[in-house]
This record gives structure tokens, sequence and C-alpha cells, in this order.
């Protein structure tokens, strides 16, 4: 009964945005509407000594003007909604972060004041007449350099800058004792650097409260509105959650850098109380480089020790992780659970211990971006391994082969319980790697690279990972410190015509909801593609969800529409046996009608709705209406896995790596529709490419951004990338009624190492040792590489 | 200061007053509502801005709205002829050249432009002309199938 | 991205758009150069006078021994004119590597030599076509040799009160050869070097060369070292080898994050080798 | 950015020094700077109009001169402020003694340029820092040449060395002492 499912159903969404009707936040104009601009720190680390605005206000158009002043003590700022304490018990240092700074800048773009006029072009204008008079201060921006005796301290409170520290895994000694004692030992330093989001819509927001109704609403491009409306009402503004009305209109990609609560969403709520009319403020790309919260940012020392044989026999990993200058919503998780948790890959290594050092620098905020702490994981992994392999003069895939973990599919073989408190759901590892082997024409190629002569040297990389998706079960996550549960809820409506309104928490942007859920109502509900409707976004109408992140949206939002379709079914059943005189054991429920067993006698779906709503014949004790709600908490996380390999040829004279080839082969359990997987594959190589070859921040050593511009951060363009080659394997979760695992981030764990080991296996091949090149690997970077 | 412009925008003429500084970009989404033409950066960078002026794509951002007086514009929401999708849109929905949506009437803009000098370009050729459209979501995979189709689908139609 | 406020006056002859400049008055020609600018505003000039209205800017005109491009030509009309491609063809060559499409409909030729943006492309390509400038002002026409016009770090012989009308490129013999390459930096797309040859082969060698680099240093610049050392050379590898050893001398090599000042040095002579042996 | 550069000049490192003590020199030599105005001893508030390229804005700022050694060195401290972004700048000169009358003035420094400037600038910051450097040099050229006369008598040296700021008409700005 799969009329729908593995299809590659073209998306429903579409429409709107290929004829320009797509509906984002700065799209929307409101009666009245006045504009917000943010004046920013230019510096990264200064006390305010005075701010006037005598000038400002007088000024064209000017309707209000806030400083950090003007906001009560009581709005103390925007909450971190992860708890990490230190390994000595105490709670993690989780210093104020202020809707708009009352003495000290701590990053450059912190909020400074803001300035309320008629029109964009007026409150920018006044803006240039607010006089900030600062006093310097040094900055630091490096996570680990911040971490050493006498750096510049971020907040009084935490010395060092040490916001946390933290470990997981086996005792550190019984790690050391294993890699002392181990055949090989592979050591590398290295940086994970900061990156940048970069989603297309820059954020927006237009806050509105309504004296009329009391009412609050704001219009915000988010990844969760629900979540974005509990934090503003209980944690920073104090309003009345039932007063709130949070929307996420169409939103222009997130890749992390739209979950969080931003500071600029709780002021335009709060200015637009404070004036009573409308506000949007939306940044300029400028503005975003400074204050979508980043991602990455670790630097790190890792050792693997291996047997004489090549088995893995322990790994150490110490990170020092940038949270920058004030924890973001879920910045704690990121280099904690999210990374630590992962070191186990798909290998079976005894012995793990990872170390976190989490600092506060004088920088932007660090966040999850596109995989959060587990392409952290998979790019210490990978690398390690395929230096290990070139070190110990092995075959990286056969090194690779040789520490699988045995296939489980958490059925018939229970789930791997890891070193490092995890237990994946189901996997099979050495299928993928394979397959990527023949699509590659793994031989033929290292024949070619034996070869080769000339002014070009060819690599080959390789990775596989393991990840955790369908962030979610409550109970595992609120042990890890969560401070909110991460389940998902959904209801499903069906009119009296039999037509179905879905209301699911996971808000789509990019990610093709409204058509892959529809395929899932359809088929689960024997009912035409277009007789679904998907409704996600707005606080109004959809009673509870908890966002979309992690990769969890089908695994848990899908089985949270599925936990109502049931219920649905159920109850339709009782109506169709009432008309059909039967028993609800006898009926079966196929395409859309429920059938007496071994008869022609069946009601259609349409006619059971219509008397769940017209119940002039109906059972006895039955209430009216087919109307369900269901909230849906998994047993576990999900596992996706996969094999990713790319292949590069350098021009020895300049350095400039040109990738030539990459191929994917992924499996993230059962697919509904293959054409979106595989775009979401696309989007995140295309991301954890980005990161190896073209992206990342720089900031001087006083704390400025210094490629805050697409003329120096490298976006990746279309001429950047070859096309790609994808396939999949499929291994069903055992533990989601869907089956599924999650796609999203995928494509952006696996690839970033794939693409630096390439280069590396050139370099080495070409005659140049090094264990590593500075990601992103510029070709200079690789250059200098070469003339060692 | 304020000017006196009057343009066609999509078929449709429009007179108004314009200060010198608006771009063309914020005129298009604030005064005439056409939403579809959307502004991803500040730096003349990403394209997500792209409409045509007489025929030409151009980013509408680096443009004043005062230069297009007595110009013809198209934007994205023009695209589409007599409730008919342009082959262009045809092709970027059948070959899921989307996800979010925002950096798409950009590229379907600029693509256009491109197939009229090139109607029958090398995948190289597609992905070099995409070089002012940034896409954050799609890979741009997608994008260049989409394209790929869209060129066929038009010289077909000829 | 709201630039401060100016005052706009749109010209519809060269002698109303000459009238117009003054004090804080600025041209806008395609805009793409200087758009930007305001966007952020890194500039605010009082007033903008519009010249790309002035048709007779935009003409691309087929004389006996030279071609003139209207400072208003866009790099599209460049790319895509015939006279060019058969006559001078490295400028539809570099014409089609400037900028996007986008920027190539409707930035102007003259407009980016106005600008001499130390990393653009045209300037190494005039420098190596042996351009004239054709330039009025209140005092009315003059000529500039293109080895007179880019005077160092976005400065020109453009005096105030100037626009470039057009730039004439003389016809190439059937015995000059040219090609234009360059090294781009990956997110502006400027080129980190840009090398422009153009050289004349008499008896197997070289009789002449101009070769214009850009990128490099604070402003274009002609690798007038090279030029010579080629001069009575066979194009081999090793007289090629040989002759571009100082290809920066006298440049102040630039440095920035991408790309250090030894690594933009180093990258000068792959590229100028690269270009020469293109040419062999 | 980096600010760096040596230059001879055909002067004794004591008529240097006292060129370079000297608000009107150091007006004319500071690029940008069309004015100094003495708001204390070795403390100056400066106004200028920056053009670099396609950088065209207003800076106004506070430059200061400490640490001086006589006539061997001294540190200019300046900062710079602006709608585009601030230049907070360190530049330590040093003069040194040649032979045949030659002084050698070498300068090592940097700026701290912070807002767009910083953010949008890198990629022809080297070539601003060229430009600058330059610019000091012929400006202090071409001074010394236009002042080569009233200097040669080492009276005049000693009549200038006794030149004292006028009196302050504005009284002194505190802000002043945090420049740096």
């Amino acid at each position: 009964m799969t009329k729908y499912i593995g299809k590659s159903v073209k998306r429903v969404e579409d429409k709107r945005f290929i004829t320009g009707q797509g509906k984002y936040t700065d799209d929307i104009k409101m009666p009245g509407m006045v504009y917000a601009y943010i004046l920013r720190s230019p510096y990264a680390h200064a006390t305010v000594n005075s701010i006037n605005i005598d000038a400002a206000k007088s000024a064209e158009g000017v309707v209000a003007i806030y400083t950090g002043a003007d906001i009560p003590e009581a709005i103390a700022g925007v909450p971190c909604g992860w708890q990490v304490n230190f390994k000595n018990g105490d709670i993690m240092k989780e210093p104020p972060h202020p809707l708009l700074v009352r003495k000290k800048v701590r990053h450059v773009g912190d909020g400074v004041a803001i300035i309320i006029a008629d029109t964009r072009a007026n409150a920018k204008d006044a803006s240039e007449l607010v006089d900030v008079d600062y006093d310097l201060h040094d900055a630091v921006t490096d996570p680990k350099a911040a971490a050493q005796p006498g750096a510049p301290l971020v907040h009084a409170d935490a010395p060092n800058n040490i916001a946390f520290d933290w470990q997981l895994g086996n005792p550190k000694e019984e790690v050391a004792a294993a890699l002392a004692s181990a055949a090989h030992v592979t050591e590398l330093d290295f940086v994970n650097q900061r990156m940048i989001p970069n989603a297309m819509e820059p954020r927006s927001a237009i806050g509105h409260y309504d004296t009329a109704y009391d009412k609050y609403t704001l219009y915000t491009s988010t990844q969760n509105p629900h979540l974005t409306r509990l934090l503003m009402c209980a944690f920073v503004l104090g309003l009345p959650e039932h007063k709130v009305r949070v929307v996420g209109p169409d939103v222009g990609g997130g890749f992390g850098s739209k979950i969080f609560h931003y500071i600029e969403e709780a002021l335009v709520v709060w200015c637009s109380k404070q004036i009573e009319l409308p506000i949007k403020w939306t940044c300029d790309r400028s503005e975003a480089f400074l204050t979508d919260a980043h991602g990455r940012d670790h630097v790190t020392n890792a050792k693997m020790g291996f047997d004489a044989d090549g088995k893995i026999v322990a790994l150490q990993a110490n990170t020092f992780a940038n949270m920058g200058a004030y924890l973001s919503t879920f910045a704690p998780a990121v280099p904690t659970y999210l990374h630590g948790t992962l070191l186990q890959g798909l290998y079976t290594t005894p012995k793990i211990n990872v170390d976190v050092t989490a600092t506060f620098t004088h920088t932007n905020a660090v966040d999850a971006y596109r995989g959060a702490g587990r392409p952290e994981a998979t790019f210490l992994l990978e690398r390690l391994i395929d230096l290990a392999a070139l070190e110990m003069e092995m075959d990286p895939t056969e090194l690779r082969f040789k520490n699988f973990i045995p296939a489980f599919d958490g059925v018939e073989q229970e789930g791997y319980v890891t070193q490092v408190a995890l237990q994946y759901d189901s996997g099979n590892y050495a299928p993928v790697l394979t397959r990527a082997l023949e699509m590659v024409g793994y031989e033929a190629f290292r024949e070619e690279q034996k070869n080769q002569k000339g002014d070009k040297l060819l690599g080959i990389g390789f990775s596989t990972y393991v990840e955790a998706c369908g962030i979610a079960p409550s109970a595992v996550v609120g042990a890890l410190g969560a401070r909110a549960g991460l389940f998902e809820s959904a209801q499903v409506r069906v009119q009296p015509t039999g037509k179905v309104s879905v209301y699911t928490g996971s808000h789509s942007h990019g990610q093709g909801h409204e058509t892959t859920f529809a395929q899932v109502v359809a088929d689960r509900m024997g009912i035409p593609l277009e007789d679904v409707e998907i409704i996600h976004g707005d606080s109004d109408s959809v009673a509870f969800g908890m966002g979309t992140y992690g990769s969890r949206s089908l695994a848990v939002g899908g089985s949270a529409i599925v936990k109502s379709i049931d219920k649905v079914l159920e109850k339709g059943a009782k109506i169709a046996a009432h008309l059909l005189e039967a028993s609800t054991d006898d009926l079966d429920y196929a395409e859309g009608k429920w059938t007496v067993k071994g008869t022609d006698k069946s009601v259609g779906f349409g006619d059971v709705s219509l008397t769940a709503y017209v119940p002039h014949n109906y059972p006895e004790g039955l209430e009216p209406g087919l109307d369900f709600s269901s909230f849906y908490d998994p047993a576990n996380f999900t596992y996706p896995f996969g094999a990713h390999v790319a292949i590069v040829e350098i021009d020895k004279e300049t350095g400039f790596t040109k990738l030539k080839r990459f191929i994917a082969v992924d499996d993230v359990g059962n697919v509904i529709n293959p054409m979106i997987v595989d775009g979401q594959i696309h989007g995140g190589l295309a991301q954890g490419i980005g990161q190896a070859m073209l992206e990342g921040a720089i900031y001087d050593e006083t704390g400025q951004l210094i490629n805050g511009s697409y003329m120096d951060y490298c976006m990746p363009r279309a001429d950047d990338f070859p096309s790609f080659e994808v396939d999949r394997t499929v291994t069903p979760c055992p533990h989601n009624p869907l089956g599924v695992k999650g796609a999203g981030e995928a494509g952006c764990i696996g690839s970033t190492p794939a693409v630096v080991n390439a280069v590396i296996d050139a370099l080495w091949k070409g005659g140049h040792k090094v264990k590593d090149v500075k990601m992103p690997m510029t070709p200079e970077r690789v250059w200098t590489a070469m003339q060692g | 200061m304020a000017n006196k412009i009057s343009v066609t925008v999509n078929g449709k003429q429009y007179t108004g007053e314009v200060e010198s500084r608006t771009l063309l970009s914020d005129y298009l989404r604030e005064d005439l509502s056409l939403t579809g033409t959307h502004i991803g950066c500040d730096t003349s960078s990403c394209g997500a801005c792209t409409i045509h002026i007489d025929g030409k794509a151009v980013k509408s951002c680096t443009m004043l709205a005062v230069q297009a007086d007595g110009c013809e514009v198209t934007t994205v929401e023009g695209l589409a002829t007599n409730g008919n999708l342009h082959p262009m849109q045809e092709s970027f929905k059948e070959e899921h050249g989307l996800q979010c949506g925002f950096c798409t009437p950009g590229m379907m803009m600029t693509a256009t432009d491109f197939l009229k000098t090139n109607p029958n370009p090398s995948e190289q050729e597609i992905r070099e002309a995409l070089e002012g459209n940034f896409c954050r979501c799609t890979g741009y995979h997608n994008i260049v199938r989409s394209i790929q189709l869209a060129a066929k689908k038009m010289s077909e139609a000829v | 991205m709201i630039p401060n406020s100016f005052d706009y006056k749109k010209a519809t002859s060269v002698d109303e758009a000459i009238s117009l400049l003054g004090d804080d008055v600025q041209i806008l020609g395609g805009g793409h150069s200087l758009i930007p600018t305001l966007k952020l505003r890194l500039n605010a000039p009082g007033t903008l006078v519009d010249i790309s209205k002035i048709e007779s800017l935009k003409v691309i005109r087929d004389n006996e021994n030279s071609i003139t491009i209207g400072g208003g030509a866009t790099h599209a009309s460049i790319a895509a004119d015939a006279a060019l491609s058969e006559h001078a063809p490295m400028m539809t060559q570099a014409a089609k590597e400037i900028g996007d499409i986008q920027v190539r409909n409707f930035g102007t030729i003259g407009g980016s030599m106005a600008h001499a943006d130390p990393a653009a492309d045209w300037p190494a390509v005039l420098l190596a076509c042996d351009a004239n400038v054709v330039i009025q002002g209140k005092g009315g026409k003059r000529e500039v040799d293109i080895d007179q016009f880019f005077k160092g770090f976005y400065e020109t012989a453009l005096a105030d009160g100037e626009i470039i009308t057009a730039v004439r490129i003389p016809k190439m013999a059937s015995n000059r050869h040219s090609v234009y390459v360059k090294f781009k930096q990956p997110a502006s797309r400027f080129a980190i070097v840009g090398c422009a040859v153009g050289i004349e082969m008499e008896g197997g060698v070289v009789k002449s060369a101009r070769i214009g680099m850009t990128g490099v240093g604070e402003s274009a610049y002609r690798a007038m070292n090279v030029e010579k050392a080629l001069v009575g050379q066979a194009l081999t590898a090793e007289s090629i080898e040989a002759a571009v050893k100082n290809v920066t001398e006298g440049a102040e090599v630039m440095s920035d994050h991408y790309a250090s000042q030894k690594y933009r040095t180093h990258l000068a002579h792959v590229y100028v080798k690269r270009a020469l042996k293109m040419l062999m | 950015m980096v600010v760096k550069g040596n230059h001879d000049f055909k002067v004794s490192r004591e008529q240097l020094w006292i060129y370079l003590m000297d608000p009107i020199v150091l007006a004319k030599i500071t690029p940008g700077v069309s004015r100094l105005e003495i708001i204390g001893e070795d403390k100056f508030k400066s106004v200028s109009e920056i053009k670099i390229g396609p950088v065209k804005a207003s800076f106004t700022g506070k430059l200061k001169v400490v640490d001086k050694d006589q006539p061997a060195s001294f540190v200019i401290k300046m900062e710079q402020l602006s709608r585009i972004g601030n230049a907070h700048v360190s530049v330590q000169m040093n003069i040194e003694e040649k032979e045949g009358g030659i002084a050698a003035l070498a300068f090592d420094g940097k700026a701290d340029l912070s807002g767009v400037i910083a953010r949008t600038g890198q990629r022809v910051l080297s070539g601003v820092a060229n430009v600058i450097t330059r610019e000091v040099f012929s400006a202090l050229e071409k001074h010394i040449e236009e002042n080569k006369q009233t200097v040669e008598s080492e009276e005049s040296i000693q009549s200038m060395k006794t030149i004292k700021p006028p009196e302050l008409e504005d009284p002194i700005d505190p802000a002043i002492n945090s420049i740096g």
C-alpha cells in the first residue's frame, strides 16, 4: 500500500516559490509598521562609557530609541537551553546575554541601541547620529588561548574564560595505558575552523503588540516557533504564553542558525509593547555575519592507537571548544553530547576518552551548525584513521573494514553499546564502503594514481561515519542536560468531507515537509495526496512543537503524525463498523475504505468522516468528530551512517585543488521521498566540502571578523563542485514506525574529512608527508605544504 | 531628493516618485510589493535579487530605482505568462532545483537570460553561468539539472 | 544596505554630463563599482551624474586600424562584439571573465577603468593591448596613452571633471598573439594574479611584447623587464623561464589573508609563464 | 593593518626631530589630516577627510605623542573615528643618524581597524598601508625641501626648540588620555 512512500513525488510547496509568491518574514508588511535598526559595537571588547542619543532622537522619522539602560533589569537576556556541568559537578558558567548591552561589549556586533523609525533608511541614518563612547580592552578570540593564564577575561565570573570542562568515556589512565602499549599511535593537532551558516535569507523579525486584544505576535525567521515562544515568554520577557503568537512563515534556510532564540526577536516584541506599533527588523548580510550563531571552532589534539594488526586499541581526544562571548541556546550540547558521544564512530575501539574545555572568547556565539558536533567528531576520527593508514602504509579502506562494528539490526541483534554513552539502533557498515568503492572504481583509480606524471597530483580520501539523528528522547536528553523535552507533536484533523489537515510542530524551511509528510499521510490513510494539507510554523494553529533540527523531522515529527493517524483510523473503524453493521475486528482498511473481510461490503473514508461530523446514525457512546493529537517521544536517537569518497587533483605549481569527483553512499534508514533525500545529501555535501576547501571565519587578534562579507568569506558556488554521485543502502530504524533515520546533516558530516584526506593522500603520494593542511585548504596552504 | 519615474514591470506601467538613493530591489519590494525579488546580501554577490531590465539579467540591488526609468522590468512574478509556468519554472520543480526557495527567483532569472545567449550549454558552462548566484541548500546539483532540462524544453519549443 | 542621501542627475550627452560635474559629484556609469560602495556607506557623494543613458558612449566602432569602445560599453557588449573578437580577441576573452552574467550586462569598461581597482581585469588587458584612452573634460578632449593612465592605487590620469568617453584598441596584425589568464580569489573572484600578454612575432622570434599584470601590485603595471627579456628570443620553455624571473620587480606586491606577498609573487611568475607558454 | 617604512632625509637627526614635533608638520604629514588642534601638551584633536580608492569618509580623532626620547624616538598614538569604522593606531618612530648629515626615519606600527572597513577592506589593506607610508614620507620630504632655508642655522633650530604650545582655547578633553 505504498502509492506515495518511496516515490520521488514532486514538491507541493514549489509552486509558491517558483512564482515568487513565497512569504518570508521580510515580505510581510503590516499597517502602521515601523522599522528597527540595531546599532552594534564595532569593538570586540570595550566598556561603554556613555551613549548620547540626543541628536539621533530628533532625526527625521525617528519614533523611539532604546539603549541597554532602558530595558528593565528584570529582563536579564536570552537563556541557554542546555546545561553541562563541570567535571567537579559545578554548574557551567552562564553569564547573562542581555538584549542590549548595558556596560560592556563582548564581541563585534553586540547590540548597543535600537533605533526605530518610519523607514529603514531613516532608522539607519539616525543610527549614525548615536554617539557611543567606548574604552577599549584587549580581546581574545582563540578557544585555547582564552584558557591560558593572563588571557583577557570575557566575563569576570568565568575564571580563565572557562564555561565548563567535561569528559566522557573510559578513565583517562586506561586510555593512556592502552596508547602506551599500542604498536602504533597516530597523533594529530588540528583546528576545526569556525563556520558561518549563511542561510540565504537573512534573519528577520516583526514584533506586534495589539492593544485591542492585549496580544503579541512575532513573525520570525525561525526553525521552531514554539520553542522561541516558550523561551521568550518564560525566560526573557515574562509574557503570558497564551497571549503570544509566534509565526515562522516561509524561512529561507536555517542549517541550525535559526534554531536559537535571538535577542532581536525579544527586542522587537518588547519595543512594540512600548510604542504600540508593529516593528520590523531585518538584518543586512553584514549583520548576519556578525550575529547569526556560528558553528564548529574546535582546537583539538587527538591520539589513536593501533595494535600490530591495525585494530584500534584506544582513542584520546582533547578539545577546546569556542563558545563565543555568550552561551547560545544549545551551545553547550554541541562539543559534548553531540560530539563526545560520537567518538566511537563505526569502530570497535575498546577504550575512548574525550576531554572538552569550553571557553568564552570575544567573538560571536557558536552553536549548532549543520551536523552540530557530529561533523567535528567524524572529522577527528576520519582524519586520524586515514593518516594512520598512511603512516602504517596500509590501505585506508582495509584499515576501516578491519575495525568496523559487525552488522546489527536492533531487532535480532541488540543495538551496539558504545564506550561513550550511546546505544546505536541499527547498523551495517561494510556495505556502504563496499558500494562506494565500486562506484569509484577504486583499483583503477589507484593504478591511475600510481602512474601519474606531470604537473598534477591525484589523491583519494575516505570518510565513513555514523551520526546521531532524531534529537529527541526526552529522558535521555534530560539526563544529558537539556532543559526541555525534545519530543514532537502532531494533530491530524479530518474535515467532514474527508480532506485532511495535518498540524505538525516540525517547521519546514527547505526540507520539503509539506510533501514528505503528505506522502506518509496519504499512504497511511489511503487517500489522494491532494486531499492532505500540512500546516506548520504558527503557534496559533499548531498546538505544540519542538521544531526542526538534528535531522529529526521525519523520525520524530513524522512518527507523531503516524500516531495520530493510527488514532484516526481506530476511531474511523468504529464508525465504519457501525455503518457496516459489523465488528471492528472483521474490518480491513485499505485504499481509503473499510471492507468487511471476505465480502464486498465497504464504506469509504469520506462517508466515515462525514458521519463523524453529521452523526445522525452513529455508534452509541462515541464522541463526534475525527481529530486527534499525539506527542511522540522516541526511545532512542537514530543512527544513520555512510561512506564518502573524494577525488582531488592538485596543481603542483599553485596548490590549487580541484574536486574532481565526490561519491556519497548514505544509509538514512527507510526513504519516503528519494528525490528529496538526495537533495538533502547534495546540500549537505556542498556545505561540508565548503568547509574543507573554501569557508571559514577569520577573526584578527583584536576580535574583528575580517572576512565578514561575501567579498572575503567564500561561499561555495556552482562551479566549485562536480556533479555529486550519490547512492544509498537501507537499514531501517528499528524503533520508529516509519523506520526512518534522518538525512539532513549526513552530507555535511561525512564530506569534510573525505576531502582533506584526499588532499593529504595526494601530497603523500607526491612525496610530501605532511600530517595536516589547515582548513579551508586554500591554494596557498596546499602550496606551502608542498614546499617543505 | 525625489525623482519621478515611470517603469513597466511585468507588462504593467507604474509611475511614481522615488528617492535618489532607493535601490531598484527596494522599490520592487516595498513600493510595488513584488516580494519575489529577494535580498540576500549587501555586496552585490549573491544574486537573489536578479531581475531582467530590458531582457537582461541584473542584480536589482546594484541599480538605483531611478535608473530604471523608462525601462522594461521583468521579475520572477512576470516569468509565467497567461497562467502558464515558464519552462524554467517547470524544470526547477521537476528536477527539485529548489529547497528553501529563497535564491530560486534570482537563479531562474539568471538562467533564463543565460539560455538566450547559450541555448545549448554544457554542464560546465551552466555552472560558470551561475557564478553570480548563491544557493546554500541544493549544492547546485539539481539547479544544474533544472537548467539542463529547461534548455531542452526551450529548444524543443522553438 | 541603504546609501546615504544624494541628488541624482541624468545626463543625456557627454557635454551635459561634464557641465554637471563639480565638487562632491561622482559619475554613475554601470554602477557596478560605485553602487556597492554606496550601499556600505563607504562613500557618500552629494550628487551622482548618471551617464549610463548616453547612447553615444555605448558604441563600439570598427575603424580602419583600431576599434573604438565607448566608455559606456558593457562588458557583455564587448564580449559579444564581432570586430573585437576578430581584431583584438583578448578583449572579448577577458570581457567574458569579468564578474558574472549580471555584472557583465551592466558594468562598463569606462566605469571599471575609472575605478581602477588593483585587481580588476581591464587594466592588465588594456596595457597589453596598447590601448589609448579618450578623455573629455571642461577643457575639451584629450587622449592618454594607456601606459600613462593607471597611476597607482585606485589612481588614474583622470582629473576631476573628466569622463572616459572611449578606449581605442589597435587592431592586431596577423603576427600578433595574445592571451589573458587569471587566478581568482574564490570569494570575490577578483584576480589574485591576472596576466595579459600581447606579443608580436617576426622570423620566429619575439619582435615586441606587452605584458600587463593585475592583482599583484597596487595597480596594474607592465612587466617591462619580462617584455625586454623576451625580445629577440624564440618562445621556448627555457627562454620563458629565463625571461619571467623579475615579473614583480618594481611592484609593491600586495598581501592579504588569502594570498601572502610570497605566494602572490610566486603566482605572478607561474601565470606569466603559463600565458607565454600558451602563445608558444 | 601593519604600517611600516623607512626613509632617509637630508637633514640632521635634531632637525628632523623638530619637524616631527611641530603640529603643523605633523598635520601635513599625517595622511588625511587637514589640521591638528592642540588640546594639551603633545595632544591634538584631528579632523581628516580620507579618500583612498573608493572609500571616502570624514574622520575625527585624537593624536598624541608619547614616550619621547629626543632626538631618537617617540610613539604616535592616534584614534580616528568615522561612520564606517575606526582606526586605533600606534606607531613607533625611530630616527637614526647616518653619515653625511642624513637622518633615517623608520616607523613601525599598526592600525587596528573596526567597523565596515575592517570587515570588507582586507583585500586592499596592504595597498592602503603602502599608500599611507608613501604619503608620510613624501609630505615630509616636501616640507623639508620647502623649509630648507629657514632651519639652516643652528640658531633657528634653537629658537624652534623653545616654541611652546599656544594657549589652549578649549579645556583639555579628558578622554584624550584614554587613547590607545
